[in-house]
């Protein structure tokens, strides 16, 4: 051995060699960040138009809902994220009941005489674990109750990159719904029933270029129970009966979701869907937007989205004869399409993000896929507003 | 650890010091079984028996060598894990000196530039057999206060034989209150010192030492002479963790009086030194 | 035009623009900016687009998303 | 196969295919401007020190965990013979001042708005750190970033820094 050189001593190196060892948990950045990531706050204030000064048996008066959206999302370990998004709304107006035929068989609309008040709370609570690289798995559980409804939902889904531009999703939902409607024994409703939710989709996104991405996917749903409306009724051969559905709806939906980087501050958002159903609907969703960044962080989305849908084999407005066994009026299961715009309007102020925001539905027989004989009068349009802050804690 | 070892805990439960005291003699069992200078189904052993040819090890073993091979560095060569042969030559166990064949043969398999270490893959030059002396008790005791930790036990000292892991301090806040072994006297304390968070170490010349003819032969052995330091009676180490105050303090033995002295004062850890005659240096004085 | 034929030809028009995206030129890890910004996220804001799913939903005959479907309400 | 779905094939290969830097092999030199100064730094001048070359830009979500915890990488080993040119690739140099403010830090950032340093390093994802050995050849690479590959890395430097003076 030579002569003996002088040892360099270095508590940084000592320290860095052993951290692998026994850690440095000071150093850590993780430890430091605050466990919280964001909190939100939206209120949202949605409104049906009232019905025209058509003849109209009890209030015109439609739905009216205010309501409170609380989100939040903190970390929850290393590779977790848990998101938390609580809804209470309260809802009043008085609901289509059921049509009658008018002198020129113009349907005339009945609506149920008493106002409903009724207010819903849900919550929404889902854990995303991220095995880094694009790679997500999702679990959501959630609940919603009102004072006539509760349903159950569970929920997992995947993201599995399959190479740098490609990423699979997929994943399922099931949701256990509980009717119980009021004053079932006074008008001869259904005391008590249940419906089941199978969802499940899969999907495929695309980066197109530096400035695009496409993601096409497609969405099954079964469900199966009491699938009727309880509150609503249908006048078949000048009898009023109750609203009766299948107990069975399968449906399939086609998406595309396209994004692309337009300029430097702005974006367009085009999204496009197409669904069939065995109750015989089939539509068809077009919807674009564009965020457009401007200076001072304020940024400005404009939007507006195409929806028609054709009429479900067993609608009508009325029927003049008892023949199928199946019968509704249910203005959502007629033909009809609509129209609608929006616009919403972001401050960012450091942490804080201050939106407000406004859209306008119009919905209306004419737009339906394929026309429709009839206009349903129950065909509603409706405003809304919302505004909203945001807290970002990084 | 062929030592005494203690576990002091300030828990919710006695379930829950329970727990913690399960999840520590796991832990310590498992690196005892595994870098075991003595046991011959070690890991080590079998490092040994496959001299010569590239073995894959695992990601804890390639930290620890990873860390051997920083320390190997700073110590000029002194520190050097490769010296298994050379310190089983110095056992208290063989109750015999050495002759100087043996020496010079157990010299011939040590020296870290025999072998060949690229992470994963490992190769010990033929007959050479690593001692991880110095380094293992002290991650021991690490990792043992680590799993206290996780177990939800935040107040508590590991002690495997004298090097201690500092889980957290009492759950009032206040420091634990620890002894520096005396080397003439372990069973007595040499100082008494405050101590929060972090470890404290000590190397010395009384442990595993063999003594022929009243003479004292350290078990810390230069692997550039294959003979015993002489120098300091016992070096003790407060650090961050138990692990570099024991590589410190195994480094200062190593380095000698002067040296070591100066080794420590540069890294700037608190230190207590003990030379053959008993006397005491370095910034922990005050606290004997 | 009958509803069928509308809808055949609109899932033509999107097919289309499916298979154009195999020619899409490879994006590397670096070149991503643009495509990491927050208003290129498929639901930028997802506490509004879970609103206005809620009312879609809720007047709508035919509903569908990608992603895990939540639970029902008294509103459909 | 129609012309475009094999223009689009053949493009895949050449992505599949493109060259990139392992360990093991030697570090493709570069120089670039940094923010702060003028002069272009070259890697080749780092010759001799352990250097790790990180790439980010100020999109890339993980940087905002990595360029803090590495600049604590910097001072830690601030004594040593260690330096750390960060890889800037933002297309607006503006972003990465913006962020920069944000997170400031000490070791050397540099600017490659066109990528072509990136391309010949071949990056895999963003971020991705090299780390080189004194004689210039990348020793570790490492995609993506998490707090804890800081300690990873740690013990790599380390372990570098010791062979070099091993070697000496």
């Amino acid at each position: 051995m030579s002569a003996s050189k002088r040892p360099s001593p270095s508590l940084s190196l000592l320290l860095a060699a052993s951290a692998a060892l026994v850690g440095n948990r000071s150093a850590r950045a993780d430890e430091a960040a605050p466990p919280l990531q964001s909190v939100g706050y939206r209120f949202h204030v949605y409104d049906e138009d009232a019905f025209p000064d058509r003849p109209v048996i009890g209030s015109p008066q439609r739905y009216h809902v205010d309501s409170q959206q609380l989100a939040l999302s903190a970390r929850a370990g290393e590779r977790e994220t848990l998101t938390l998004n609580a809804v209470h709304e309260v809802m009043s107006g008085s609901s289509p009941w059921y049509l009658v035929p008018g002198p020129d068989r113009r349907p005339i609309q009945v609506l149920s005489g008493a106002t409903i008040r009724d207010h819903r709370n849900a919550i929404d609570v889902a854990l995303t674990h991220d095995a880094g690289g694009n790679d997500t798995t999702t679990l959501d559980v959630s609940y919603s109750q009102e004072r006539d409804y509760h349903a159950a939902a569970i929920g997992a889904q995947r993201s599995v990159p399959l190479s740098s531009a490609l990423t699979l999703g997929f994943g399922g939902s099931l949701s256990h719904d509980r009717l119980r409607p009021t004053d079932a024994i006074l008008y001869g409703r259904i005391e008590r029933a249940e419906k089941n939710t199978w969802s499940t989709f899969g999907s495929l996104s695309l980066v197109l270029s530096k400035y695009a991405v496409v993601e096409s996917g497609l969405q099954l749903t079964l469900q199966s129970g009491y699938l009727s409306d309880p509150y609503k009724l249908v006048t078949v051969a000048d009898q009023q009966i109750a609203d009766t559905r299948p107990d069975r709806r399968g449906e399939a939906a086609w998406l595309v979701r396209y994004r692309l980087a337009a300029t430097a501050r702005a974006s367009l958002h085009a999204d496009a869907r197409l669904a069939a159903n065995s109750w015989g609907q089939h539509s068809v969703t077009l919807e674009l937007g564009w965020y457009q960044e401007l200076a001072d962080g304020w940024r400005l989305i404009p939007g507006v989205r195409y929806y028609a849908q054709d009429r479900a084999r067993f609608y009508a407005p009325f029927f003049d004869h008892a023949d199928g066994r199946y019968f509704s009026s249910d203005y959502r299961l007629g033909a009809f399409g609509a129209l609608s715009a929006s616009l919403d309007l972001r401050k960012r102020f450091g942490h804080w993000e201050l939106s407000a925001g406004a859209e306008r539905y119009h919905a209306a027989t004419r737009y339906a896929l394929g026309g429709a004989d009839l206009a349903d009068p129950a065909t509603v349009s409706y405003s809304r507003l919302f505004a909203g802050l945001d807290y970002h804690f990084d | 650890m062929g030592c005494p070892c203690a576990l002091h805990l300030e828990a919710d439960s006695v379930a829950h010091a329970e727990h913690a005291l399960a999840a520590v003699r796991a832990e310590v069992a498992r690196l005892e079984a595994k870098y075991s200078h003595y046991r011959e189904d070690s890991l080590l052993a079998r490092l040994a028996d496959a001299a010569g040819t590239p073995v894959a090890v695992d990601a804890e073993t390639a930290n620890l060598l990873d860390f051997a091979a920083t320390l190997h560095a700073q110590s000029d060569g002194r520190f050097d894990i490769t010296a298994g042969r050379l310190t089983r030559l110095w056992d208290a166990q063989n109750g015999r000196l050495p002759t100087a064949e043996e020496i010079a043969r157990a010299l011939a398999t040590t020296g870290w530039h025999r072998l060949e270490w690229r992470r994963p893959r490992l190769r010990l030059a033929p007959g050479m057999r690593l001692d991880l002396g110095g380094i293992v008790k002290e991650y021991a005791a690490d990792r043992a206060a680590e799993l206290c930790r996780a177990a939800g036990v935040v107040a508590g000292v590991v002690d495997l034989g004298g090097d201690l892991a500092l889980i957290g301090p009492h759950r009032d806040g206040t420091p634990w209150r620890v002894g520096i072994k005396a080397p003439r006297a372990p069973e007595r304390a040499a100082a008494r010192i405050e101590l929060p968070r972090g470890g404290l170490a000590t190397s010395g010349d009384y442990e595993r030492t063999l003594i022929v003819a009243g003479r004292r032969y350290s078990h810390i052995v230069d692997p550039r002479t294959g003979r015993p330091v002489a120098g300091f009676a016992s070096v003790s180490v407060v650090a961050d963790s138990c692990l570099i105050a024991g590589a410190a303090a195994t480094l200062a033995m190593l380095l000698g009086v002067a040296e070591g002295g100066a080794y420590l004062r540069e890294l700037g850890l608190p230190h207590l030194c003990i030379d053959d005659r008993g006397r005491m240096s370095g910034d922990l004085v005050f606290a004997a | 035009m009958r509803p069928e034929s509308r809808a055949r030809r609109l899932w033509l028009v999107l097919a289309a623009a499916l298979l154009g995206g195999c020619a899409a030129t490879p994006v590397a890890p670096w070149e991503r900016g643009r495509l990491a910004r927050w208003d290129m996220g498929w639901d930028p804001d997802p506490l509004q687009a879970a609103m206005d799913r809620h009312s879609h939903f809720s007047k709508e005959g035919t509903s569908g998303e990608i992603g895990a479907a939540g639970g029902g309400c008294g509103c459909n | 196969m129609s012309t475009r779905l094999r223009c689009a094939a053949i493009l895949l290969w050449v992505a599949a295919t493109a060259l990139a830097v392992e360990p093991g092999t030697p570090a493709p030199d570069f120089a670039l401007r940094p923010f702060d100064a003028t002069s272009p730094v070259r890697l080749s001048d780092y010759r001799g020190k352990v250097v790790l070359v990180d790439f980010w830009a100020s999109w890339c979500a993980p940087c905002r965990q990595s360029l803090p915890l590495y600049e604590q990488l910097r001072a830690g080993f601030a004594a040593e013979d260690f330096a750390i040119l960060a890889v800037n690739l933002d297309e607006d140099a503006a972003d990465a001042r913006a962020f920069l403010a944000q997170h400031p830090v000490k070791y050397i950032t540099l600017q490659n708005p066109q990528g072509d340093i990136a391309r010949a390093f071949g990056l895999k994802g963003m971020p991705s750190s090299y780390l080189i050995d004194r004689d210039g050849v990348v020793r570790e690479r490492h995609v993506g970033f998490e707090p804890a590959d800081i300690d990873t890395l740690k013990r790599e430097i380390a372990a570098l820094i010791a062979q070099g003076r091993h070697a000496s």
